[in-house]
């Protein structure tokens, strides 16, 4: 078990370190990288509390998709990193001390206002082959298979929503107007034009 | 003939047809042939509308004073809230009123409207259906669902289609009348813990105590007051009716100014009459104010709309003069006559100042002005207008034979039964009524022909032309002959003035 | 009967209708001959029905029409009461109508609102009709107003010209003024009776004259004195008595045949009728009876003084009808109803006669009205001289005319009636009635004189076409001629004396009734006659003829050199003892500054200036210190919540 | 012994850690976005840490639709940046205050 605690230790450290990184780094490709990390330790940790099925999850889409995503998007702006580099924001001291008593409390919390039987909060050992990802699966695809599908819907929206804003309309393309086509009337489409009859030259 | 459904059909027709229309769209342009499918498209659902509402007057029995064509269905069930509708002799005039000024309101935007006559149009359909909802909606939840919902339509007609200031009109319109609504609001949800229903009648049947009523009588009145509009809350209108467009002027002054008054005898006097009894004093005071005060300061306007929504503002007066007098009646008669008094004078009113917004409108449209001033010798070039806004000129200074009078005639009688300076102050609008009318009669229509764009004026086309006789008619009718309308209203008046006249403190 | 009132009310007002609504298509023949047919048929009719009301025995009708609307048990009815003294109404409103009717033919030949001024004045037919026909004061309230509407519309008739339309405004506010009056004295019926229907109210007479109103409060009002000067005021304003008058002169800015029509014999009576109508609430109060006297009274005199000094021809005209409607009040106050529509019948005629032949010489002297540009034209017109003359010396009461018995016997009824209590008004009454006969005399003639007689002083233009008018108009002036001649010996003995109103009116069992008095020494027509020397109205009226003739024909220079010297005088006449200006530099000046003081100062200043658009403005500067923390930094909203996360936190954590 | 408040602890100062991130952060947009998405990892931690110590898989289900939440949204925003960076040429944080009033 002190194993144990010595790897959550190293962890989370590493964890706590790699967020650091993300956000004081100057660079945001490092901020990125950084952050990949902090997934990576994250998804340790989380293996650690026997959650796999999301550990893996977090890895899979989290560095898998979105942070190539994140890391794709800086680097198609081309953003100015000199300029972007100047110092802190004047809400530096103010925000540190805000940070400061916030995470005082938080831990205070934690650790001294919880009933005093229950410090420690040791998690139970799981029974006998107990399968995190075929119980996640249970519930999911019984009691919650509604949310699950509307989660569907999110991320379609999500899809559409995002090509629907990135696409840029280029001129001169030719596409059909299929509703003007549909609408257009008879006297729209030939015009007579009353002109006097010319002699032959 | 079943008509259970009538009062859902009169109110969900225009406002689905306003939400079909609205989503066809006119295609931008107000001059194809979409739109033109569209404006007819509007005035069939409000003529089919005013049809239906037809059978609500035949089917109308006038010896009862309670609901007709009642419908009620569980809306919002938890919290007791019903969708229930219902008309008696105080809302049924009032919806035929609506159903019938829509039509003419649709006609006479036809060609004015330059852009998105579709959305303008559907905006009026739907405003119409919310207005009848008003006038029948027996639940006070769903009453004021649809009080505040008029607003929305009405404020897009003026801020959309308005003048040139038309933004600060709306705004000032929108809050002086949310203002006064959330109050009601507040008075329902109390109304609702006292009776833990939001049924109307169940409000006019509890005992409330004394404090309470005034309290809720203050929240109503702001409500109301504010429609009607009383002085000294009305400076919102002037406003609002200069920079509508005319079919806006003409719903407001018409249909939506009455709403304040329907207000008054629905919810005020039933359900908190002891503290309408302690108010009467200050509501009579306020009326008389209206009467006199604003008939003055109509006299003063150079701007034809203006000057009408002053007259409006002093007409209106009289409707709430009428309503309140029944405290100050000693004898046995009287109460009836003044709340009818008000009552004709709501319809007659809703009628004359549309048609008075409509001849505006009709010089408006052709010179694009409002200044009484830049006219003068209308009759001129146009005598057939000249001849109609003479008419409605006189009905407006309440002659008798036209509508106007017949309410005017009784508020007076019932106000001298409760003192002759009441009637005294009231008899004024005889004089200033005829004063500022008449006085922009003559610098408009009368005189020489005052520049050379009077002087090209046209006069007015068919459509005008059947819209103005349509009031005319309506207008002489009920002045000649105002006894069906009187009817309508006699027995449901009769037993509201006898149920306000019992307390109910408890 | 019944068929025959509707007809009679109905056949005007269809032909307005027609004429009005479809002139082109009826053209001018049409709208002529359209309501000419039916205010002839009316008139026919009425005669009938006149026949049968006195000689055919028929006994007075109260005819209910049609229900009007009833609420709170109050019935408003429109119906007809037709008895001796409607009846004789609308034999005189009818003829006078159908002769103007013709008249107007002429006169209004090249006018291009032609079919308009037809459809206006049979309407005006219809409207008076309905208000001497009336059973209901609410009827009679319709009538009342109507007659108004068509006065302000006629008036208006040209309406380019400015003077008309200012005038028209000006007649229908006074009237309003009135009408103000009497729709309270209405309401006041309305309220001690419950009943608009006249049976019903004078059934109550005595009812409401025992009551008392609170109008000032802590005082009490006898009820029916309040109500009858209230009515009173609707008669001031419509029969123009002071201080209401001031529309009438300027009424005349309308076409002729209406000034004839309207402002002389027919609307402007509609007042003296209605008081004599209502004479069973009128003999319940002497006040009330009173305070008519002194207004009529005033009236007469004045209001005859102001024609002298008139050089409008037709303003000279109006003057004496206010003067002589001054007459009939003052004889309502002496409760000698019958006397006073007496008066008004004959004072229809003849008045009606000297307008329309006003109205003829203003046609032949091209619509030129001034007086002192006229002159001899007796050579030139000799019918419209003659009918002038006529007409003339029935408003003097020359003896033989018809203004002669209805004026000697109304001045007699008020010499008699001077009924305990009431000293100072009988004097300030019977004096005036004398001394307007002498006023009277002088301005009628001298007017007649500088029309008909002297020199020529018109330019050579108008000279040369100077002609007799045709006979359309000169047919109306003999046809009335007639009556102004006659009319006053056939029916002096009937009306007067004869019981001829029966209960239409009614007069105080209290006092001496004063023209039962009168007949108690009536020998006859004839006696009256060769009596008329031995008064003094004889002498009186034939000063005034005499006075004016050595004043403007014999010796002009006087006036004039009276004018210089009574020049204050003579410009408190002027300006009609300042009347016009009271009204509207005073009331309608006031009115306007009081509107827009109300409008810049109540509405814009105070209410949206202080407190909707201070409200407003208070609102916007709370925002705006507000709005500087909205720095529109995305991290600053982020800090925000997240201090604000903090806070709730630190509650949690320390204070619960 | 490893528990639920080790977890929490850490969550907590990853929350925190993030809320600085975003608050001085006075560069660019992506960073705040990469922040959010270390709040919504702080959460997801003490979701996972309260399923494993109750025993309930409820808290996983959650965790799993914040993940898809969260994807969905890092897409739109991104999207969103893009188009930002379109039109103004700069993700700058002190560029854009569009919402000042």
């Amino acid at each position: 078990m002190l194993f144990h605690s010595i790897l959550f230790y190293a962890f989370s450290l590493v964890l706590l370190g790699a967020a650091c990184g993300v956000v004081f780094s100057k660079n945001p490709i490092h901020s990125i990288m950084f952050l990949v990390l902090t997934f990576f330790q994250a998804a340790i940790l989380w293996l650690m509390a026997e959650a796999e099925f999301l550990a893996i999850v977090l890895v899979l889409v989290y560095v898998g998709a979105v942070m190539v995503l994140f890391l794709f998007v800086v680097m198609m702006l081309e953003v100015d990193i000199e300029a972007v580099k100047k110092g802190m924001s004047r809400y530096t001291a103010p925000a540190l001390a805000i940070a400061a008593l916030m995470t005082f409390e938080l831990i205070n919390l934690i650790w001294l206002r919880s009933s005093d039987e229950e410090v420690g909060g040791n998690f139970q050992p799981l029974p006998e082959g107990y399968d995190n990802t075929k119980a996640l699966g249970e519930v999911l695809y019984t009691e919650h298979v509604y949310a699950f599908e509307i989660a569907a819907v999110v991320l379609l929206l999500a899809i559409v929503a995002a090509i629907t804003l990135t696409m840029r309309k280029r001129p001169n393309l030719k596409v059909q107007d299929i509703s003007a086509q549909v609408a257009v009337q008879a006297k729209d489409r030939v015009r007579i034009v009353k002109m006097d009859a010319e002699e032959k030259s | 003939m079943e008509l259970s459904n009538l009062l859902s059909i009169l109110i969900w027709t225009p406002i689905v047809g306003g939400f079909v229309i609205l989503a066809l769209g006119d295609g931008g342009d107000a001059e194809s042939s979409r739109a033109g499918l569209m404006r007819q498209a509007s005035l069939a659902v409000s003529v089919v509308t005013f049809l239906i509402s037809i059978l609500l007057y035949t089917g109308f029995d006038t010896t009862t004073a309670s609901m007709q064509f009642v419908e009620r269905v569980p809306w919002i069930e938890t919290l007791n809230v019903y969708y229930y509708l219902g008309v008696d002799g105080i809302s049924a005039p009032l919806i035929l009123l609506t159903t019938f000024i829509t039509p003419l309101v649709v006609i006479a935007g036809w060609n004015t409207i330059k852009i998105r006559p579709a959305q303008y149009f559907a905006a009026f359909l739907i405003l119409e259906g919310l207005m009848v909802g008003v006038f029948s909606a027996l639940d006070g939840i769903l009453f004021y669902v649809f009080w505040e919902a008029m607003l929305v339509p009405m404020f897009l007609i003026i801020g959309v289609w308005g003048g040139a200031r038309r933004i600060y009109a709306t705004v000032k319109f929108f809050l002086y009348t949310f203002l006064g609504s959330v109050l009601m609001l507040v008075a329902f949800i109390y109304l609702y813990r006292v009776t833990g229903t939001y049924d109307l009648f169940a409000f006019m049947e509890a005992p409330i105590s004394m404090t309470a009523q005034k309290l809720i009588f203050i929240g109503f009145l702001l409500a109301f007051a504010v429609k009607v509009p009383m002085w000294p809350v009305h400076t919102w209108l002037p406003d609002a009716h200069v920079e509508a467009p005319t079919g806006g002027s003409v719903i407001l002054a018409a249909i939506m100014l009455k709403m304040g008054g329907y207000g008054f005898v629905r919810l005020s006097l039933p359900i908190v009459p002891d503290a309408s009894e302690y108010f009467a004093g200050l509501m009579i005071a306020l009326s008389l104010i209206a009467v006199v005060y604003i008939g003055f300061v109509a006299l003063m306007q150079k701007d034809m709309k203006k000057l009408i929504a002053y007259s409006s503002i002093a007409h209106m007066g009289f409707v709430t003069l009428g309503f309140f007098l029944n405290w100050h009646i000693g004898g046995d008669s009287g109460a009836v006559l003044g709340i009818s008094g008000g009552m004709v004078q709501m319809v007659s009113h809703g009628l004359i100042s549309g048609a008075m917004f409509l001849c505006v409108g009709v010089l408006y449209d052709r010179m694009h002005s409002r200044m009484i001033a830049d006219y003068g010798g209308v009759a001129n070039t146009m005598p057939m207008f000249a001849a109609f806004m003479v008419l409605f000129a006189m009905a407006n200074a309440g002659l008798p034979g036209t509508s106007g009078f017949v309410g005017e005639f009784m508020v007076i009688i019932a106000s001298f039964k409760a003192n002759f300076w009441f009637a005294f102050l009231a008899a004024t609008t005889l004089v200033l009524g005829a004063a500022y009318t008449l006085w922009m009669i003559k610098r408009v229509v009368y005189g020489d022909i005052a520049n050379d764009k009077v002087a090209a004026l046209k006069d007015l086309n068919s459509r005008e032309f059947v819209v103005l006789s349509i009031l005319a008619i309506s207008v002489l009718l009920v002045g000649l002959w105002p006894a069906p309308l009187v009817d309508m209203m006699n027995v449901t008046i009769e037993n509201l003035v006898s149920q306000i006249s019992q307390p109910k403190v408890g | 009967m019944y068929n025959y009132y509707l007809t009679i009310v109905l056949a005007p007002l269809i032909a307005a209708i027609v004429t009005g609504l479809f002139g082109k298509q009826v053209g001018r023949a049409g709208a002529h001959g359209l309501t000419i047919l039916g205010v002839g048929l009316s008139c026919a009719l009425s005669f009938v029905v006149l026949y049968q009301m006195v000689w055919g025995g028929a006994s007075p009708e109260n005819i209910s029409v049609y229900t009007w609307a009833v609420t709170d048990g109050l019935r408003m009815e429109v119906g007809f009461l037709v008895d001796r003294l409607s009846a004789l109404m609308m034999c005189v409103v009818t003829f006078v109508s159908l002769m103007v009717h013709i008249y107007t033919i002429g006169y209004m030949h090249d006018d291009p609102g032609y079919q308009r001024f037809f459809s206006y004045i049979s309407l005006f037919t219809f409207s008076m009709l309905m208000l001497v026909m009336s059973n209901n004061f609410l009827q009679l309230f319709f009538g009342w107003e109507a007659v108004g509407l068509v006065s302000y519309l006629l008036i208006g008739f040209w309406y380019k010209k400015e003077t008309a339309i200012f005038a028209n405004l000006k007649a229908f506010l006074v009237n309003r003024v009135g009408d103000f009056g009497f729709i309270l004295g209405i309401a006041g019926v309305v309220m001690l009776t419950n009943s608009l229907d006249y049976a019903t109210v004078f059934g109550q007479a005595d009812y409401i004259a025992g009551e008392t109103l609170e109008v000032i409060p802590g005082t009490a009002w006898n009820a029916m004195t309040v109500i009858c000067i209230l009515l009173f005021i609707g008669a001031m304003g419509k029969s123009a008595q002071a201080p209401l008058h001031v529309w009438l002169p300027d009424s005349m800015e309308g076409p002729t045949p209406i000034s004839a029509l309207i402002h002389a014999a027919t609307m402007v009576t509609a007042g003296i009728f209605m008081v004599a109508r209502m004479s069973p609430l009128y003999e319940l109060t002497t006040t009330a009876l009173s305070v008519v006297i002194v207004i009529g009274a005033i009236t007469a005199f004045f209001m005859g003084l102001l024609g002298i000094v008139q050089n409008d021809i037709k303003r000279v005209v109006a003057y004496s009808t206010l003067s002589q409607l001054g007459y009939m009040t003052v004889a309502l106050g002496a409760s000698a109803y019958s006397a006073a529509i007496f008066h008004l019948m004959t004072h229809a005629f003849f008045k009606a006669l000297l307008f329309l032949a006003a109205g003829s010489v203003i046609i032949a002297m091209h619509h030129e009205q001034d007086i002192r540009k006229m002159g001899g034209l007796k050579k030139y017109m000799p019918i419209t001289y003659w009918t002038a003359l006529i007409g003339s010396l029935a408003l003097i009461g020359f003896p033989g005319s018809a203004g002669f018995f209805s004026k000697d016997l109304l001045i007699e009824a008020v010499a008699d009636s001077h009924w305990k209590g009431q000293g100072a008004v009988y004097w300030i009454a019977y004096l005036s009635v004398l001394l307007g006969v002498f006023v009277t005399a002088l301005y009628s003639f001298r007017m007649f004189f500088l029309v008909f007689h002297g020199e020529e002083r018109m330019d050579a233009e108008t000279k040369s076409h100077l002609h007799e008018t045709p006979l359309v108009v000169t047919g109306p002036l003999i046809l009335l001629a007639i009556p102004s001649a006659v009319i006053g010996w056939i029916t002096v003995e009937a009306i007067l004396f004869g019981g001829f109103f029966g209960d239409a009116i009614v007069t105080s069992a209290a006092r001496p009734d004063v023209l039962q008095e009168l007949g108690s020494h009536w020998h006859g027509s004839l006696a009256l006659l060769l009596h008329a020397p031995m008064t003094p109205v004889f002498w009186l009226a034939a000063a005034g003829v005499g006075a004016a003739w050595y004043l403007w024909l014999k010796r002009p220079d006087i006036p004039e050199a009276m004018h210089k010297k009574f020049s204050g005088l003579y410009n408190l006449l002027d300006r009609k003892y300042y009347f016009d200006d009271l009204w509207i530099k005073g009331f309608a000046g006031g009115g306007r500054s009081l509107g827009n003081l109300l409008w810049q100062k109540g509405d814009q200043t105070v209410i949206d200036g202080w407190l909707v658009n201070g409200t407003a403005n208070t609102v916007g500067r709370l925002a705006g210190i507000v709005r500087q923390i909205q720095t529109g930094y995305l991290y600053t909203y982020a800090f925000a919540m997240i201090i604000g996360l903090t806070a709730l936190l630190s509650w949690l954590v320390w204070f619960r | 012994m490893i528990g639920l408040q080790h977890y929490l602890t850490l969550s907590a100062m990853l929350f925190v850690l993030s809320i600085i991130g975003i608050v001085i952060n006075r560069r660019n947009l992506i960073l705040i976005l990469m922040c959010i998405e270390l709040m919504l990892l702080a959460v997801n931690f003490n979701f996972i840490a309260f399923s494993r110590y109750l025993g309930d898989e409820l808290g996983q289900v959650f965790v799993f639709f914040i993940l898809t939440v969260a994807a969905a949204e890092a897409a739109i925003g991104l999207a969103i940046l893009v188009v930002l960076f379109r039109n103004k040429r700069s993700i700058n944080v002190q560029e854009l205050n569009e919402m000042k009033g």
